[in-house]
């Protein structure tokens, strides 16, 4: 069996399994292909406040797919995170109004946990499909949200100063404007990364996404978990949330909702899979930075919208083809 | 011999990346023989059977069916070549009840249901679903299916390892006859016993490769386990017990004490000790009530009635957990129910390490190297595929599942059938390490569908038939005979005819046409 | 008898919840009546097939994200092409539309097979590029469509010998609904493809083992729900008139219902009556939440309560079934 | 006095300001007016045949009347046709239907987007490039908003288009393709958003570029920044969700028997821009920084309704 090693191997398939070993190469080559098509669609666009945008909006979306990471490697999946995000933003904007900004936060993540804290009874203990349990809870917390919207008509809304410049300031270090954004994101992302890889809790999660009654004859109660699991991920939706209402500016009642679909395919082309059991957060990071330069591309090159949106839809799957063909060589 | 073969492969290759599961395999099956392929676990008997009917492709091979060159590109074009298989996991739809599985496959009913009469199964409904139905039901539907359709090959992959003994036997029948109806089985079991009494001839394979072809005669058991090992040393008895193992003073009191226990209808009334250094025997047919006394005293399944003590102490179950902190592990006999099958060995050990709450933090990475590396050590696990435990053969999976245990250090040890479908090499290493847990004061409980190694292993045996317990003896009772006639819920002392197993050596090996 | 409880006591529970809310809108607003129920059937018509479309994909083991905007496509491309068009040249958009579902549905399949990602995300990309194609038919809900297929789903169906007033609660929507879905479904159900779309749902190695070509019959699947998508537009251009690029609920409202009629996600179970029922079920409640004038917001919470609710309900019988 | 008649509402879009705001004033109105005794509203997010469902819910309801903002034009009709068959009088809101008995009170959308641009390309210097940032693809709405704002271009031959882009309606999906488009360095004279405005002044004020005239809706947020951010010019252009306070008025009064001379009436967009000192005065007068940043600041329509700024911001209707 080891006689492999002594024939020559050809150069193609070197290289293949040089990627396939180092699955966040393909991905970081096709990030750097984008970046170098929009700058010949648009010379000068790559300078640095073009730099510094492209991670501020990609942040959000990357946490939001951390999200979708840590849920998919158990087979599942947390479509609440948008009502989630949207809801501790839209309260933190109405309740700083009068209210001690300690306080305010404590209230905005409120939704947060209760919500993760539901999903995760119910896909933990009543083992409903996670689809259905996190469209449920999202449908239910999107009318609370409604209703809520009614009592504080009248009070308004106000972005606080400290979200505003973590969503959107920069600080120039070395001559580089970097978003301050970032301040909160690698700590974060350094977070899940150490956690899925050296932790007894990340560990769980790639076993139970693998075979949950193995984990199961080993001591691991599934719904501990999973409440985990959904309330980690629910919160970090709650903080994303936060970060977006600093970014945009304007407290609306279904301000994160459009990340949620693209969440989900920034952790599918980041190489984790949709049934569990494998993946990791970096490729995730580097999906979500894909997708946020390839929305850009699209918005510059003139065409019908309807053409963009087929363009989006082809180039998503193209990605995650190619993707799968390579790393499938191990 | 002049008659030509009815299948033939030679030259069979197949590589899965960098592991060739197969390089250069050959096979010829004349009509009429029942052939058994051997070899130790990972020679590649399974992918060859595989290739054989369509279910994966070779990377390289040339395949003769009676004498013309044939591509079997699917299952659906092995079938129609007239080449059936029962794999070795169950291959029935999960979700469809039996009359559509058999529509599904163009099954005639009324053949099918003659050979499962035929095999031993007495009531079965045709509508119920395929996922209700016991694990050794269905091997034995999968058989009677195959059979239904009158196949010119038939291939069983290790078809008698989950069977009981009574169900064993009736395939071990139904599959001779055909032989003597000229047709052909390529037979794959590891239990000698059934190859001296059923085959012809016998296929030998070693690393992917076919090391030999040998008639079946009396004593040839040596040349093939010659053969399947190469120079791997074999049969040293590792299992007799030391006299002064034997002489360790009986402990106060049993590490678990089982009393009335009940689990629904399916087990009633059982009570017996486990004392800690000991190693208890289960015998049982299949679907006696084993199943459901593991589940309960790994905390699987909640019982019904009695009670379950450790080490003097009521312990109430409600999941594994509890059974784990009590000390108790529980191995299945299903390796798929026991493994993250695409993590790697070290997480798939280390599993256990993780459960508790207070353990999900920062993992200590080089406590836990040194602890599974230990374990893999003494079990000898062959780590090559160490990336995702399902490259793994089915024996060093199966040690993946007890190493998980040594290395947690557990002080009970359930093993439910541990040698199911397991070479004879590694069944020593098996029986050597139980004997071992049990020197160093752990207990293991051991059930067995193979009578042979309750001699070999156990220090008492417990019978239980019917749900109920039927007797408990030493083990310098316990002679094939008269566990059988335990298994079969008869006293100890009556006489009975219990088939051929009883007496393997009896029947004379089948005749070549 | 145990036996067709076992395996259909969740429909039969979905029916008897059905009657209930029958009664329950009775007493809410006693003149609902004949034609209030045609109300209801027609609303329930899209949704029907889009539930169809979904239940096919998910028996087969699959989901099939892209049902909505099939039917916006769908639904676009029929009004376009009968806007200002002749009543017959309907007789030839329907079937060609109907073939352009099945044609886009067997494209879903392929790509789920040949690509192999997997099919929540080929669906995915499947969405935006289909949505998309639906902005390029028609930028702005326009379009127009035959008067007689407008006629189709309204009225009722006289039936000779029958009392008007039963005629009454027989609406020419519900029988639509019935023919198309019985046509494909009852025929598909008895064949040997049924059976493999239910094998390969069931566990894709041993239908393999089994002899079922996995990726025919997975195409097909994909093809039939293409098909039922592409009804699903047809039914939209019927009720309204007109064609809309940009599309419903349709998805959510499919997963939900399909989970409701009792077919597993994981695929393998269920039946298309399940659903269908659901389908009605949902669209009742929605009735009488706006029958019990009741603020909007509270409705949403209601509607996702009882999803919730419902499937934990389900999952706590099948857990203590098992036990 | 307790009112009299029960009057059904259907609105297809959930969430967005504009709408809540129009809810909000059809909820204030019915009880300013003392003649409603309930309301019963079905207001979510759905298509033109959802409508039609939550339409003949309200025909089974036995409501009097229906005030309505088609999703469609078209698609509705049948569903209205129904409504009337039923003797119940039928109000479109904010846009048009294609039922001939409806009556229809709306907003000029054409004339909305043809006065800003035409502003817009007027401070422009009748030259230059233009922004265009629509709303949301195949929206009736958004198609009208084309016609006023393809008609102005018309009249300005040097005006030309530099990027189109659909928002969706969406505050950071705009945001983000403004910054885009501000890093592409592409040069530019004037923004024309479809309402999404105060998102967009951020975007410029946040990457320092210059900032050229915008127009945009007279939302809460947008209005304020006329007249707070530092050498902003720009324009609001009313659109008020007050409109649909004006359709149950209309609804009530067809009730009571005093039909109107014409089946449509149509409410004209206003301008309010701070380039002149008597635009600065109104914005002044209309600017509200208590309300929703993304609530339309026009919460009343003169001779249409007669509710309280507390009543439409309490958003109450009759019973609650
Ligand atoms: N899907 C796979 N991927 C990688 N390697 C595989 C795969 N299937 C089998 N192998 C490898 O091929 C070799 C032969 O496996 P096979 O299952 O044929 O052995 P076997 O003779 O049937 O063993 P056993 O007696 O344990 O069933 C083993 O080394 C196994 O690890
Ligand atoms: N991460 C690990 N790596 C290797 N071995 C471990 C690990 N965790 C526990 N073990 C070993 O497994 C056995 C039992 O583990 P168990 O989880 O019961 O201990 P524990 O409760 O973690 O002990 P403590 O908390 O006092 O360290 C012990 O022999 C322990 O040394
Ligand atoms: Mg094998
Ligand atoms: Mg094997």
């Amino acid at each position: 069996m080891s006689t492999s090693a002594i024939t020559p191997v050809p150069f193609g398939r070197r290289v293949k399994r040089f990627m396939a070993d180092r699955p966040l190469v393909p991905l970081i080559i096709l990030l750097v292909i984008l970046v170098v098509i929009l700058q010949i669609l648009r010379p000068g666009i790559v300078n640095e406040r073009w730099i510094a945008n492209t991670i501020k909006f990609a942040i959000p979306l990357a946490i939001l797919a951390g999200c979708q990471t840590m849920t998919m490697l158990t087979g599942g999946i947390d479509l609440s995170v948008g009502t989630v995000a949207t809801m501790s933003a839209f309260i933190m904007a109405t309740q700083i109004v009068n209210q001690d900004p300690a306080i305010a936060f404590l209230l905005a993540m409120m939704p947060a946990v209760l919500i993760g804290l539901v999903n995760g009874i119910g896909v933990g203990v009543f083992r409903v499909h996670p689809l259905i349990m996190t469209l449920g809870t999202s449908l239910i917390g999107t009318g609370c949200l409604q209703v809520y919207q009614r009592t504080v008509i009248a009070s308004g809304a106000k972005i606080p100063d400290f979200l505003a410049w973590l969503g959107t300031g920069v600080t120039p270090i070395v001559g580089f404007a970097f978003p301050n954004a970032l301040l909160l994101f690698v700590p974060l992302a350094a977070l899940i990364v150490f956690t899925l890889a050296r932790t007894g809790f990340g560990r769980l999660l790639y076993a139970v996404g693998d075979n949950e009654r193995a984990t199961r004859l080993s001591g691991v109660q599934y719904w501990q978990v999973i409440t985990a699991l959904y309330v980690t991920s629910s919160v970090l939706a709650g903080i994303t949330g936060l970060l977006y209402i600093g970014l945009i500016k304007a407290p609306s009642l279904s301000l994160a909702e459009p990340l949620v679909l693209p969440s989900v395919a920034a952790a599918v082309i980041g190489g984790t899979s949709i049934f569990g059991g494998r993946g990791g957060y970096t490729g995730t990071i580097i999906g979500a930075l894909i997708l946020t330069v390839l929305t850009t591309l699209l918005t510059i090159l003139q065409m019908p919208e309807g053409a963009r949106r087929i363009l989006f839809g082809l180039i998503v799957l193209f990605v995650t083809a190619a993707y799968l063909r390579i790393v499938e060589e191990r | 011999m002049t008659t030509s073969p009815l299948l033939d492969a030679t030259g069979v290759a197949k590589n899965y990346g960098a592991v060739a599961a197969l390089r250069n395999a050959s096979l010829s099956v004349l009509p009429g023989e029942v052939h058994a392929l051997m070899g130790a676990n990972g020679a590649g008997k399974s992918t060859l059977v595989k290739i054989l009917t369509g279910a994966i492709q070779a990377n390289a091979g040339r395949f003769l069916i009676r004498g013309e060159a044939r591509d079997i590109r699917s299952p659906a074009a092995a079938r129609r070549a007239g080449l059936l298989p029962v794999y070795q996991e169950p291959s029935l739809i999960p979700d469809l009840d039996v009359l559509s599985n058999l529509r599904l496959t163009g099954t005639p009913v009324e053949p099918f249901r003659a050979w499962v009469r035929e095999l031993g199964i007495a009531d079965l409904d045709l509508r119920d679903t395929a996922r209700d139905i016991p694990l050794a039901v269905l091997r034995v539907l999968d058989l009677a299916r195959a059979l239904a359709v009158e196949p010119d090959v038939l291939l069983l992959d290790e078809m008698t390892a989950a069977l009981p003994a009574n169900l064993a036997e009736k395939v071990l029948e139904v599959v001779r006859r055909q032989g003597d109806a000229g047709r052909a089985v390529i037979f794959i079991s590891h239990r000698f016993v059934e190859i001296s009494a059923l085959c012809d001839r016998a296929t030998v394979l070693r690393d992917g490769e076919t090391v030999g072809v040998v008639d079946i005669v009396p004593g040839v058991e040596e040349k093939i386990v010659e053969l399947m090992l190469g120079t791997r040393i074999v049969k040293t008895h590792v299992a007799a017990r030391g006299a002064a193992e034997k002489a360790a003073p009986a402990p106060a009191r049993p590490r678990i004490a089982v009393k009335n226990l009940r689990v629904g209808t399916k087990l009633n009334d059982v009570s017996f000790d486990l004392r800690d250094g000991e190693v208890a025997g289960v015998v049982a047919l299949e679907g006696q009530g084993q199943d459901e006394l593991f589940a309960a005293l790994a905390g699987s399944i909640r019982p019904s009635g009695g009670t379950i003590e450790v080490d003097g102490q009521q312990a109430k179950f409600a999941h594994p957990i509890d059974a784990i902190r009590a000390g108790i592990a529980y191995v299945p006999g299903d390796r798929s129910e026991a493994l993250a099958m695409q993590r790697s060995v070290r997480e798939n050990i280390a599993l256990p390490f993780s459960a508790a709450l207070r353990n999900w933090g920062p993992i200590n990475m080089r406590k836990e190297r040194d602890t599974v590396l230990g374990a893999i050590k003494r079990l000898q696990i062959d780590t090559r595929a160490q990336g995702e435990v399902q490259r793994l053969s089915g024996g060093n999976q199966q040690k993946v599942t007890i190493a998980r245990w040594i290395a947690a250090d557990a002080r009970t040890i359930l093993c439910f059938d541990p040698t199911r479908g397991i070479d004879v090499g590694t069944k020593q290493e098996i029986y050597k390490l139980l004997r071992e847990l049990a020197g160093h004061g752990k207990s293991v409980l051991f059930y067995t569908s193979e009578l042979e190694e309750v001699q070999r292993v156990c220090d008492r045996v417990i019978v239980i038939f019917g749900g109920r317990l039927v007797d408990i003896f030493p083990v310098e009772e316990a002679d094939e005979p008269a566990l059988m006639r335990a298994a079969y819920g008869l006293p100890r002392g009556a006489k009975a005819d219990v088939g051929i197993l009883a007496a393997p050596n009896a029947s004379e090996p089948g005749a070549t046409p | 008898m145990s036996h067709f409880l076992r395996r259909h006591g969740w429909v039969v529970g979905l029916f008897a919840l059905l009657i209930v809310l029958f009664i329950a809108t009775r007493i809410i607003q006693p003149g609902y009546d004949s034609g209030d129920f045609g109300s209801l059937a027609r609303a329930v018509l899209p949704y029907a097939f889009a539930v169809a479309a979904q239940t096919v994909v998910v028996i087969a083991g699959g989901i099939d994200l892209s049902v909505a905007a099939m039917m916006a496509l769908t639904s676009v491309t029929a009004a376009s092409m009968m806007a200002g068009a002749s009543e017959e040249y309907a007789l030839f958009v329907v079937p060609f539309v109907l073939a352009m579902g099945f044609v886009l549905g067997a494209l879903n399949g392929l790509l789920i097979v040949v690509t192999r990602v997997p099919d929540i995300v080929v669906t995915l990309a499947m969405l935006f590029v289909l949505q998309g194609a639906a902005l390029l038919v028609l930028d702005a809900p326009g379009g127009g469509a035959a008067e007689w297929l407008k006629a189709l789903i309204s009225g009722t169906v006289p039936i000779p010998g029958l009392p008007d007033a039963i005629d009454a609660w027989l609406p020419k929507v519900l029988l639509v609904l019935i023919v198309c879905v019985c046509v494909i479904w009852i025929p598909l159900r008895r064949s040997r493809l049924g059976l493999s779309i239910y094998a390969i749902g069931s566990s894709e190695l041993a239908a393999f083992r089994s002899g079922v070509p996995v990726k025919r019959t997975r195409i097909i699947a994909y093809a039939l729900s293409g098909l039922f998508a592409a009804f699903g537009g047809l039914a939209l251009t019927m009720s309204t008139g007109i064609g809309a690029p940009i599309p419903g609920p349709y998805l959510l409202a499919s997963v939900a219902a399909v989970v409701l009629g009792g077919v597993a996600l994981g695929g393998g179970k269920g039946g298309l009556l399940g659903p269908i029922v659901a389908v009605f079920v949902l669209r009742l409640v929605r009735t009488d939440l706006t029958l019990l004038a009741i603020d909007p917001n509270v409705t949403a919470i209601i509607e996702g309560l009882i999803m919730v609710a419902v499937v934990m309900f389900g999952a706590f019988i099948t857990m203590r079934g098992r036990q | 006095a307790a009112g009299k008649y029960t009057i059904g509402i259907s609105n297809t879009v959930q969430g967005n300001g504009w709408r809540e705001e129009m809810v909000c004033a059809m909820k204030a109105q019915a009880l300013a007016s003392g003649e409603v005794a309930k309301l019963n509203i079905a207001h979510r997010n759905t298509d033109a045949a959802g409508q039609l469902e939550d339409i003949r819910n309200l025909i089974s309801a036995k409501v009097n009347a229906i005030v309505v903002n088609p999703a469609d034009p078209a698609g509705i009709k049948a569903g209205l046709e129904e409504a009337t068959k039923a003797g119940i009088v039928v109000v479109a809101v904010d846009q048009a239907v294609t039922e001939p008995s409806a009556y229809i009170i709306s907003n000029n959308q054409e004339e909305y987007a043809y006065l800003g641009a035409k502003w817009l390309f007027q401070q422009m210097g009748g030259k230059g490039e233009v922004f265009y940032m629509r709303g949301a693809a195949g929206a009736s709405a958004d198609s009208d908003r084309d016609k006023g704002f393809k008609k102005a271009l018309a009249e300005f031959p040097n005006v030309k288009v530099a990027q189109e882009v659909f928002t969706g309606w969406q505050q950071d999906q705009a945001k983000q393709q403004m910054l885009s488009f501000l890093a592409t360095g592409t040069p530019f004279n004037g923004v024309w958003t479809s309402g999404i405005d105060n998102v967009i002044v951020d975007a410029l004020v946040e990457s320092q570029a210059p900032l050229v005239p915008v127009v945009g809706a007279d939302n809460a947020g947008f209005v304020g920044q006329l007249s707070s951010v530092k050498g902003l010019v720009g324009a609001a252009v009313t659109n008020p969700g007050s409109i649909g306070g004006a359709g149950v008025t209309l609804a009530l009064q067809i009730l009571d028997g005093k039909k109107p001379a014409q089946q449509t009436v149509l409410v004209q967009p206003q301008l309010w821009e701070n380039a002149t000192e008597e635009g600065k005065a109104k914005l002044k007068a209309a600017a509200d920084p208590s309300l929703s940043p993304e609530w339309p600041v026009s919460i009343s329509i003169p001779d249409w309704t007669t509710y309280t700024k507390d009543q439409i911001v309490a958003c109450k209707g009759p019973g609650e």
